[in-house]
């Protein structure tokens, strides 16, 4: 199924949960959806008959520097098209609900944006530091990371 | 096998395995919880070797970070390496000389099977037999030196680049590859021989940590270790790139040989079989490549329109996603790698519960995991 | 370096020869010169003929280690093979990155160690922090912040021949130690 | 022992003086020092041997630096580890980890004691030689325990249960396997078992082709035994990819040596015991030894036998770098399910061969028909 025809059926299902689609110079494109939408959409992409988007490829963190968002790359084996999933979140509370139910191996995914950018996955059965030492501060990978002088009296 | 524990009161012990610890493949640690033997619980914890390759990738240009990817995966940089550069090159929609990506392809498949040359000899170490191991390294050396004779290096090619690959084929390259695949192709049946299926080793990996092929799409799994599960998919057939519609070759599968679809042993003959699919790929690559230039036109301060771009190429741990958004200056706004290893690291936990200690590091090795690609 | 008080003379101070007249065992006579230099050598000979090395691979240099250990380089000619705990090595071969969730590991293997032991610090990132110098936040920018260093190889990573020379010169180095007579 | 030393008293005037005790200790010592000499010998040698061997399997060279073409390797290893710094982990049982490396030791070396190396070159001939043999290296699974134990490391506990109980679990069938040569010889004497090898059948005076059941047991035996000292495929208390070093992994310098000294001293009692059972021990075919005058004699028979027993070394070593490793409950099926109830079969098979034909084994039945 082409992106236009993903979207539309998304816009018939979720109305205004489903924003806009992001097409031109996007590969794939991306569905942009509201976070608190994210699971329900999430859930329909996999399981409704014509999308069976059953594989999360990559679930990214971004930080556009206004806002932050989280980028989901889908693909379906079965119907061999895949599609780009994005939620737009506020800066200052950066959280949306979790897709590990959805797709078991979103839950690495997940840990890995809550480490590197403080994203918070609401309900995660597991959201822990996974790169970074638990007693690390700051999350690096957002564009206002200051990096620390010392780490445990090492000099970094 | 089945393990009585209602017998006696036990306790559990934790125990913590690496990040030092010989067949982690470098600095996993896996805190263990077991009763006696047996595993009860397996949590793997990473990080040990994460080196910021993604906030490094916003720091430097796209020609920068190039070096960076061989140290992705240090097992199959020549794949790394093209894998950036065609995620560049989708992103920037740069067309390549077809004489690079014949090259490109070549010293992939090489890659390939040097990276599971490593796979096959440290997983036979792993499980108790050393000398298949040192039988692998004697023939990876030989693929180091057709890739020294092309750039220069051992282990961190550096070879491809935005637009093409960095140096042509020198003179003699084309015929000793070639000679090295007459020499190598006999050997895999001799690794049969010697211990693919040696009793004591298929007994070891049969019907251990079966995946089955619901499961491993679930967790997003891929290449051999999905493959391993019996999921015909391989992006090099599915979702084609650079020249690879142009070579005949087969999508090896899991079958089940010894044991259940989706066990260890499945994992590793998949890598064994496809060792011998790469040798036809470079087979025919070598016997066809075109004459040409070997470089397109790219400007040296380079930057690619605004945009966001996912490409995926198949490497041999798996899929090697690049995420890449570029707002139009000359460093990428924002990176991500996805990589087979993370992935496979994510299932770990699930498949060893109720395995017994030997069997965890029969897992380790035969998910192929390398800890570069997990941490980054 | 100097990991002992024993092992602290530098080279040149405690010579086992006759003319060196502020040793300690001077007192003893030019006869004892001999034994005591004797004895040192045969000492640093052994242990020099017989470095295990921890098998301790953090990165990319972790696999030319392996290859140097394996069949055409072959370690196992000079008689370093790998030992898997650190209480049976007597080298440990920093061999890649070091982040700082490592760091506390690092020190502990080499506190594990028993005396004497040596340490190469094998590539770029084990030395300085090589490529990850400038830009990463997470990489230790050197194991000499952790831990005394011998040996450094350069290289990204190290071939195997210059893993050898660097063992080469690890050999140069305990021959060159004073264990017996040198407390001066 | 008291009886050499009569004789020896005899044969030297000027000991004449000296009392028996005195002159019977001094050779107790004496034969102790040669057995120990030999041993440590054999032990360093065998771990050159291994890796010279190891790296003609693996496609390398092996060690070729130390000494001309790597000889001295052993001596650097072994000088290096006696100075090397002891340490003692800050929990462990202080005792009992220091213990533990002598029970191992102790019980690979006392074995070497009734070790029939030439026609009378043999430090005490006991008349339950093989009894003795499998009560003291029973020794060493105690200590493998000790030291996993109390290391206080859970890698080493992991390690000496293992040991534990695999070596409880083989000694079954390494004894029972080793009964169809006593049956045979009608003794437990090693030297006895030995001598019933000889006649001029030539090798087929040994028990291995005495009779089917026989055949069997030698195979039986070497598995068994191979298991038993934990050797590859059955070296799960060390497994170095699965429990880093096993019950050792604490141990360093000389204590560490030790256990390593031992692991080639168990090889060698492996590869003795199933010479002089199943292979003729020092046996000459087609010649009698016990014939040539005492010193000649003695040479020759040494030089058999530790030409077989080192035939038998190699192929430990060439099995140990083939061959990957089994899993813990694989190797107790394999010992409670096929090799106990096999040894008991052979045993009884052995039992009724000896029965219906009167002792006599196959190659004696067909040297028979000829005259």
């Amino acid at each position: 199924m082409e992106a236009q025809a993903i979207f539309d059926t998304l816009k018939g299902k979720f109305g205004d949960a489903v924003v806009e689609l992001q097409g031109e110079g996007f590969s794939p494109a991306f569905v942009v959806v509201a976070p608190a939408a994210v699971k329900e959409v999430s859930r329909f992409l996999k399981e409704d008959p014509g999308l069976s988007f059953d594989v999360l490829m990559c679930l990214s963190g971004v930080d556009y520097k206004e806002k932050f968002a989280v980028a989901y790359h889908l693909h379906s084996l079965k119907r061999r098209h895949a599609i780009g999933m994005k939620a737009f979140l506020p800066r200052e509370t950066p959280s949306l609900p979790t897709v590990d139910d959805v797709w078991p191996g979103a839950n690495f995914h997940e840990r890995e944006a809550f480490d590197l950018f403080g994203i918070v996955f609401e309900g995660s059965k597991d959201l822990r530091r996974i790169l970074l030492p638990e007693d690390w501060e700051g999350h690096p990978l957002r564009k206002d990371y200051k990096y620390p002088d010392f780490y445990h009296g090492i000099k970094v | 096998m089945t393990v009585r524990t209602d017998a006696l009161p036990t306790q559990e012990m934790t125990i913590n395995m690496g990040p030092q610890h010989p067949s982690t493949h470098g600095v996993l640690r896996v805190i263990l919880t077991t009763d006696g033997e047996v595993v009860t619980r397996a949590v793997p914890d990473v990080g040990y070797l994460h080196r910021g390759l993604e906030k490094i990738g916003e720091r430097v240009t796209y020609a920068q970070f190039m070096p960076f990817t061989d140290r992705l995966d240090y097992l199959a940089a020549m794949n790394c390496n093209c894998a950036w550069a065609w995620a560049v090159e989708k992103l920037a929609k740069i067309e390549v000389p077809e004489r690079a990506e014949y090259l490109r392809v070549i010293v992939c498949e090489l890659n390939r099977i040097s990276s599971h040359l490593i796979a096959f000899g440290s997983y036979t170490a792993d499980m108790g037999a050393f000398t298949p191991f040192l039988y692998a390294i004697r023939e990876r050396e030989r693929v180091n030196d057709l890739f020294e004779m092309l750039c220069g290096n051992r282990l961190t090619y550096n070879y491809a680049r935005v637009g093409g690959v960095s140096g042509d084929a020198p003179p003699g390259f084309l015929e000793k590859t070639k000679e090295f695949l007459d020499y190598f192709e006999p050997k895999l049946d001799e690794y049969n021989n010697l211990i693919s299926y040696n009793k004591i080793f298929v007994h070891r990996l049969a019907n251990v940590a079966v995946i089955p092929a619901e499961e491993a799409v679930a967790y997003g799994l891929t290449g051999p270790n999905l493959r391993g599960s019996g999921v015909p998919f391989d992006l090099r057939k599915d979702e084609p790139y650079s020249v690879y519609p142009k070579f005949d070759f087969k999508v090896c599968v899991g079958t089940g040989e010894r044991g259940t679809p989706g066990d260890c042993f499945d994992r590793y003959m998949v890598r064994i079989n496809e060792m011998r699919e790469s040798v036809r790929i470079v087979r025919q690559a070598v016997a066809r490549i075109p004459d040409g230039p070997v470089m397109a036109k790219v400007p040296r301060l380079f930057k690619p329109p605004a945009g966001e771009a996912y490409f995926r190429s198949e490497c041999p741990r798996g899929e090697t996603g690049i995420y890449l958004i570029s707002d139009g200056s000359v460093n990428p706004f924002r990176l991500k790698i996805r990589t087979g290893s993370f992935v496979a690291m994510n299932i770990f936990e699930k498949v060893t519960r109720g395995l017994m200690i030997a069997d965890i590091v029969a897992v380790i090795g035969s998910l192929d995991i390398i800890l570069p690609e997990i941490d980054r | 370096m100097s990991h002992d008080p024993a092992h602290g003379t530098p080279p040149g101070k405690g010579g086992a020869g006759a003319s060196a007249p502020f040793v300690a065992s001077a007192a003893l006579g030019p006869e004892a010169h001999v034994m005591v230099g004797n004895a040192d050598l045969f000492v640093n000979w052994a242990r020099k003929s017989s470095l295990w090395y921890l098998l301790f691979a953090t990165a990319c240099c972790g696999i030319e280690l392996m290859q140097a250990g394996a069949s055409r380089y072959d370690l196992d000619r000079f008689g370093a093979v790998f030992r898997a705990t650190p209480r049976q090595s007597d080298l440990l071969l920093v061999a890649g990155t070091i982040t700082h969730k490592m760091a506390d590991r690092v020190k502990r293997l080499y506190e594990q160690m028993p005396e004497p032991k040596y340490v190469i610090a094998m590539g770029s990132c084990a030395n300085t922090g090589g490529p990850f110098y400038k830009d990463s936040y997470c990489v230790v920018k050197g194991v000499d912040l952790l831990i005394p260093v011998d040996v450094y190889i350069p290289g990204c990573p190290p071939r195997p021949e210059a893993l050898i020379d660097g063992i080469m010169k690890l050999q140069k180095i305990i021959m060159q130690r004073k264990n017996y007579g040198a407390k001066a | 022992m008291e009886a050499l030393a009569r004789s020896l008293m005899n044969a030297v005037p000027l000991l004449a003086g000296v009392p028996l005790w005195a002159v019977t200790l001094l050779l107790i010592v004496a034969a102790a020092v040669v057995i120990l000499v030999f041993a440590l010998t054999f032990e360093g040698v065998g771990s050159l041997v291994l890796r010279k061997v190891a790296g003609d399997i693996q496609a390398r060279i092996g060690p070729n630096r130390v000494g001309p073409n790597g000889i001295l390797q052993f001596l650097a290893d072994g000088v290096k580890l006696v100075l090397k710094e002891d340490i003692i982990p800050a929990n462990a049982d202080r005792l009992l980890f220091k213990l533990a490396p002598y029970f191992v030791f102790v019980g690979s070396f006392a074995a070497f004691v009734v070790v029939p190396f030439g026609v009378g070159l043999i430090a005490a001939d006991l008349n339950i030689g093989i009894y003795y043999v499998m009560a003291v290296t029973s020794l060493v699974v105690v200590g493998v325990l000790l030291a996993g134990w109390a290391s206080n490391n859970k890698w080493a506990l992991l390690g000496g249960m293992r040991a534990a109980a695999q070596i409880v679990s083989y000694e079954i069938p390494v004894g029972m396997a080793l009964i169809p040569a006593v049956l045979v010889a009608g003794s437990l004497s090693l030297q006895d078992i030995v001598r019933s090898q000889g006649g001029l059948l030539g090798i087929f005076g040994w028990n291995l082709f005495h009779n089917p059941f026989s055949f069997f047991s030698f195979f039986l035996y070497f598995t068994a035994a191979q298991a038993e000292t934990n050797q590859t495929p059955f070296d799960l208390p060390e497994a170095e990819s699965e429990l880093v070093s096993g019950y050792n992994v604490e141990y360093s310098g000389i204590r560490f040596g030790l256990f390593f000294l031992a692991e080639f001293g168990d090889m060698f009692i492996v590869a003795a015991l199933a010479t002089a059972c199943f292979l003729g021990g020092w046996n000459v075919p087609f010649f009698h030894a016990a014939t040539l005058p005492w010193i000649w004699g003695n040479l020759l028979s040494l030089g058999v036998f530790l030409a077989k027993a080192f035939t038998m070394v190699l192929i430990m070593m060439w099995v140990r770098w083939t061959l990957p490793r089994l899993r813990v409950d694989q190797l107790m099926r394999m010992a409670w399910k096929y090799l106990v109830p096999l040894t008991f079969i052979n045993l009884l098979g052995v039992s009724l061969w000896l029965l219906v034909f009167k002792g006599k084994g196959i190659p004696a039945m067909i040297a028979s028909l000829f005259g």
